[in-house]
């Protein structure tokens, strides 16, 4: 290919990244709303697949790529893009995050590799011409690559293992625990420093190496399992920004753009995502007050009395309802029970009562848990109502049936002074009558009694929600 | 600073605005299949991965390389799959329910 | 295509973006001071009117770029301060009743 | 100051300008919402100021700009500054469209001078080196600032005419009306062909300006005066866009990054505007069915009788009711009735009475127009609702009083087929009963008959809406 056809193209390549830069803008844009979020998506990876394409035909006209690099590349992809494919299509609906965190581990591991090898590289080149230093423009956004992406590989890792269930979601008390963490980042640091006041040396950025890994892994671990939703959030923001960093290593725009999109998209995502909980992100990596996942205590809430409801008794205030509110929980999606829960709405409505569902923000461990779960029960849309928009309507339910639900429900939040306090909470206790599926008398995450489970007008009826569902569901039938 | 690095500080600065811009008041329904939506986003490293591993002669360049571009492919591709299957579930109207993999009610894990 | 009108063109379809971006859901009641306040903003063409005028040697050049500067100027401080002035009305406490301009009722127009 | 200094500042005065985009970013962002907006236009201006600021600094540094020049830039900016400053003091809030589109002129001006310059400056070059074509890459953008700059400035100038009273508001129809609009718009691609095609003339770039200049009178004239808040945005856009051609003209990110910023989201703010009227922007541009303000029609909607209300019965209503719904139309801001309206709900509320405001979005005659009116009455933030918030308590309201609005009310929009169908109204007929203060049964913007007027629950009080709310409160203090 002569001169000007390579120079033409590389314009056009470069034009092509542009365009791919702006669907992943556009793309997320449109998954703003759920009735374009899928078009969104698809706009996205158009945008993916067109820069990738541009890319290999760069690489083609090039022709620097000999037959191993060809070799190297579409072995790579063959076996990347089989293993994600197949994680991604097997995996269960309600083990996604986990699978979200191992991907954007292997994203975060791509970027740190670029700028190590680049590093590398350039370090042999400088051994040849002695004295010569990599230049800071090169060295700052190595070291910040190299730092960010092994912080974010081995993060992920251990977050997706948490939700595996593969290392105990507790809180894990690293010995030394913060005097670890701080000679980290003092290690980190000054080897950066060294790195950037013009010295090349390939240990010493191995040593950054290790150190950064080893952070990744005291950072999360001692976060609890029910936190990671905001921390996987959170290591995606990193990602974006090591990619970014990646970029500026190779001076490559569309790395920068859309490395960048994510870190500032991803970092929003995160706060919003923490503010949905009233929480802070700072509060969450100290490790807050997570992982005390539900069954700690068994006694009532002082100054009280449970009332305690069996199954017919609560069958015949449904069924006799005019309007019901279902308040699906964390508790719901344990025990699985969406489809119990679809069930006997079915049920109810085929009756004539009017049956909706508040789906708050939070419910459950993963912001749109409940959504995703009554979605794949195949729960009409329409029937999922938001916290906002269900609220006042809680005044004029007949019956408010909770079903593993706890912290999201607790009016405790409405005073100060409460872990909950200032959550918004869905107001079932306006409901004139209300039925609680849980087990026992157990905390939810936030490990502080319930007061609503006192409330004269709430009956608890103490179950698994899937067993608690079947025999509701059994006993309006038999009605 | 040289200008070219001046232009893509420049690139920079504004793709975080846009990043800030788009994610502003999104509903919490939305906030995972975003975030894995933004996770494929930085799938695109596979370009990068793909820039170094056609530079690459000695061994163990063209390992890391390998290694990259393994990684970089798994994140796009089982990111925007990932992504598009919970996007699946808000759908409107359930199309006559269909028998996907994942219904099977599991042990519970708490 | 020059690096530099490539680097430019990639800056400003960011900048685009960023526009489509920003406004997505904006009550109604704000349309017009948004439109007020974009209309302030490109009143930047002040920086180009000033250098311009800063290398214009003969007299046409430099009355072309006299009035720029004066009307990017106007541009510029009005579309600010009318702004203000519209957004100083959404206030939540009317603090202690002002006597402001314009309060005063004028005949109706139509 | 040395080369290497001078390189630098250079360097500074680009961040500088970068922060000051980013500012201008960061603003428009904030001003997505009323609690943050003031302090989003103040965060624009300071990035605005810096901008400035640096340009004048950079100036001085490489001193190439002599005396004279810095007279023009200090005597430039003392008198546009004064003026705009003057004007935008003492404007009067109803007034504010037109100021705002006559600083939105003066600023399509200025870009479209600045590429004039250029080109004439090149052209002189060129001159002197006979044969040498001015590059596609200046060529083109110069002459799209020239035409959108020029279209803005006329086409602002006339907008703003109209708004004033100083041209009539009506669609004035040009002579030869869309020929002469072809015949311009190919004079001007013809024109900017051939200059495209490497040749170069001051002459031909002058039959451009006057070309476009001529077309924009001929584009804003045919719009009725209504639709005039659309037509601004949409050249706000245009002045946006020129804006960008000017900083790809000088090579001036800055002027690249504000400009497309504003273009874009300009293009977007016209399409929510046209949205909020039920209207397409290509249906305002080809002259819809706008113009028609008020008191058209005199005759009462077939097939329905109009019951006429006298004050007396009217405060007895209000005076009696328990919530109280004001609905403030386009006829309150022709009266300048809001201190009116105040003034009586102040006097409803001392009696125990609920009131609240039901603001439509498009009430009147630019977005916001209520809201502004309002707030400048003092009203209370907090009781002004919007549409979707206040529909559904319609069903509550013993009274909605309904103050010389007319379409944003009309139940004709639930149906299919008339000019208003499917735009989003107030569910007026909802109350209990209904209370219209307007001087007649004349239209509205629309120009339809109003069927919530013939409605049995409905009372007309005939009366200039400043006088009928005077009278009101009379007739309530004497109650
Ligand atoms: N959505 C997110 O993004 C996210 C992320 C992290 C943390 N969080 C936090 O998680 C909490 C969510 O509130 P929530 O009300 O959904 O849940 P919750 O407060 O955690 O309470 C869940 C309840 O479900 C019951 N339960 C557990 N297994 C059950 C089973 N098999 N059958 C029936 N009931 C069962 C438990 O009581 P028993 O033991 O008595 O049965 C427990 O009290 C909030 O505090 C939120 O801040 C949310
Ligand atoms: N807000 C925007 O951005 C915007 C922009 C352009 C167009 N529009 C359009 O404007 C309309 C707005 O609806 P609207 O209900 O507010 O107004 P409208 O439908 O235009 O009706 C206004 C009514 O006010 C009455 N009126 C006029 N002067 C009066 C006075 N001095 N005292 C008392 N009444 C007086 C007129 O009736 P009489 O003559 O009988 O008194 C007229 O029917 C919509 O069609 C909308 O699409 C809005």
């Amino acid at each position: 290919m002569s001169p000007e056809a390579l120079a033409t193209l590389e314009s056009v390549v470069r034009l092509v990244w542009l365009a791919g830069a702006a669907a992943f803008v556009l793309g997320l844009m449109r998954m703003n709303s759920p009735a374009t979020a899928r078009n969104g998506n698809l706009l996205s990876a158009g945008g993916m697949a067109l820069a990738i394409g541009g890319t290999a035909v760069l690489l083609a006209a090039r022709g620097e790529a000999g037959l191993t690099a060809w070799i190297i590349i579409l072995a790579g992809i063959a076996l990347g893009g089989g293993l994600g494919l197949y994680t991604a299509r097997t995996v269960k609906m309600t083990a996604m995050p986990q699978l979200v965190s191992l991907f954007n581990a292997v994203g975060g591991g791509a970027a740190a590799l670029i700028a190590i090898d680049d590093y590398i590289r350039l370090s042999n080149v400088q051994t040849f011409a002695p004295g010569g230093a990599i230049p800071l423009q090169v060295a700052i956004p190595t070291v910040l690559d190299v730092v960010i992406g092994s912080i974010t590989f081995t993060g992920s890792l251990i977050a997706s293992g948490k939700l595996m269930g593969l290392i105990p979601g507790k809180p894990i008390k690293v010995p030394g625990g913060q005097l670890v963490t701080l000679a980290l980042a003092v290690v980190v640091a000054v080897a950066a420093i060294y790195l950037w006041l013009g010295n090349v040396s390939v240990p010493i950025l191995f040593v950054i190496i290790a150190a950064s890994l080893t952070f990744g892994v005291t950072m999360v671990l001692p976060i609890g399992g029910a936190d990671m939703p905001v921390v996987i959030s959170l290591l995606n923001s990193f990602t974006g920004t090591a990619v970014a960093m990646a970029g500026f290593v190779i001076s490559n725009d569309v790395l920068i753009i859309a490395g960048a999109l994510v870190g500032a998209s991803g970092a929003i995502l995160t706060k919003l995502m923490a503010d949905a909980m009233n929480r802070s992100v700072i509060n969450i990596i100290a490790g807050g007050f997570g992982g005390g996942e539900g069954t700690v205590a068994a006694e009532g809430p002082e100054g009280g009395t449970v009332r305690s409801l069996g199954v017919d008794d609560a069958a015949i205030q449904l069924a006799y309802a005019q309007n019901v509110i279902i308040v699906p929980g964390y508790g719901l999606a344990v025990a699985q029970a969406q489809h119990g829960v679809r069930e006997l709405a079915e049920l109810l409505e085929a009756r004539g009562v009017n049956v909706s569902y508040a789906i708050h923000p939070v419910a459950g461990r993963m912001p749109g848990h409940m959504n995703v779960l009554l979605a794949e029960a195949n729960v009409p849309y329409p029937q999922l109502r938001e916290m906002e928009d269900i609220n006042p309507e809680f005044d004029r339910a007949d019956v408010a049936l909770v079903v593993g639900a706890n912290d999201v429900t607790n009016p405790a939040a409405r005073r100060a002074g409460t872990p909950v306090s200032g959550m918004p909470i869905l107001d079932v206790d306006h409901a004139r009558s209300i039925i609680v599926i849980k087990r026992s008398m157990g905390r939810g995450y936030a490990g502080i009694d319930n007061e609503l489970y006192v409330n004269p007008k709430t009956g608890m009826l103490f179950a698994d929600a899937k067993q608690g569902l079947a025999d509701l569901v059994a006993a309006v039938k038999a009605l | 600073m040289s200008p070219e690095l001046l232009a893509a500080l420049t690139v920079f600065v504004l793709a975080i605005l846009c990043g800030f811009a788009v994610i502003s008041k999104v509903p919490a329904t939305l906030h995972t299949p975003l975030m894995s939506g933004a996770n494929s986003i930085h799938g695109i490293v596979l370009v990068g991965s793909m820039v170094i591993a056609a530079s690459a002669t000695d061994l163990l360049s063209q390992l890391l390389s390998f290694v990259a571009v393994a990684f970089a492919t798994m994140n796009v591709v089982g990111g925007y799959v990932v992504t598009d299957r919970m996007l699946q579930m808000f759908k409107r109207k359930p199309a006559a329910a269909k028998a996907d993999g994942g219904a099977a009610p599991d042990a519970p894990k708490a």
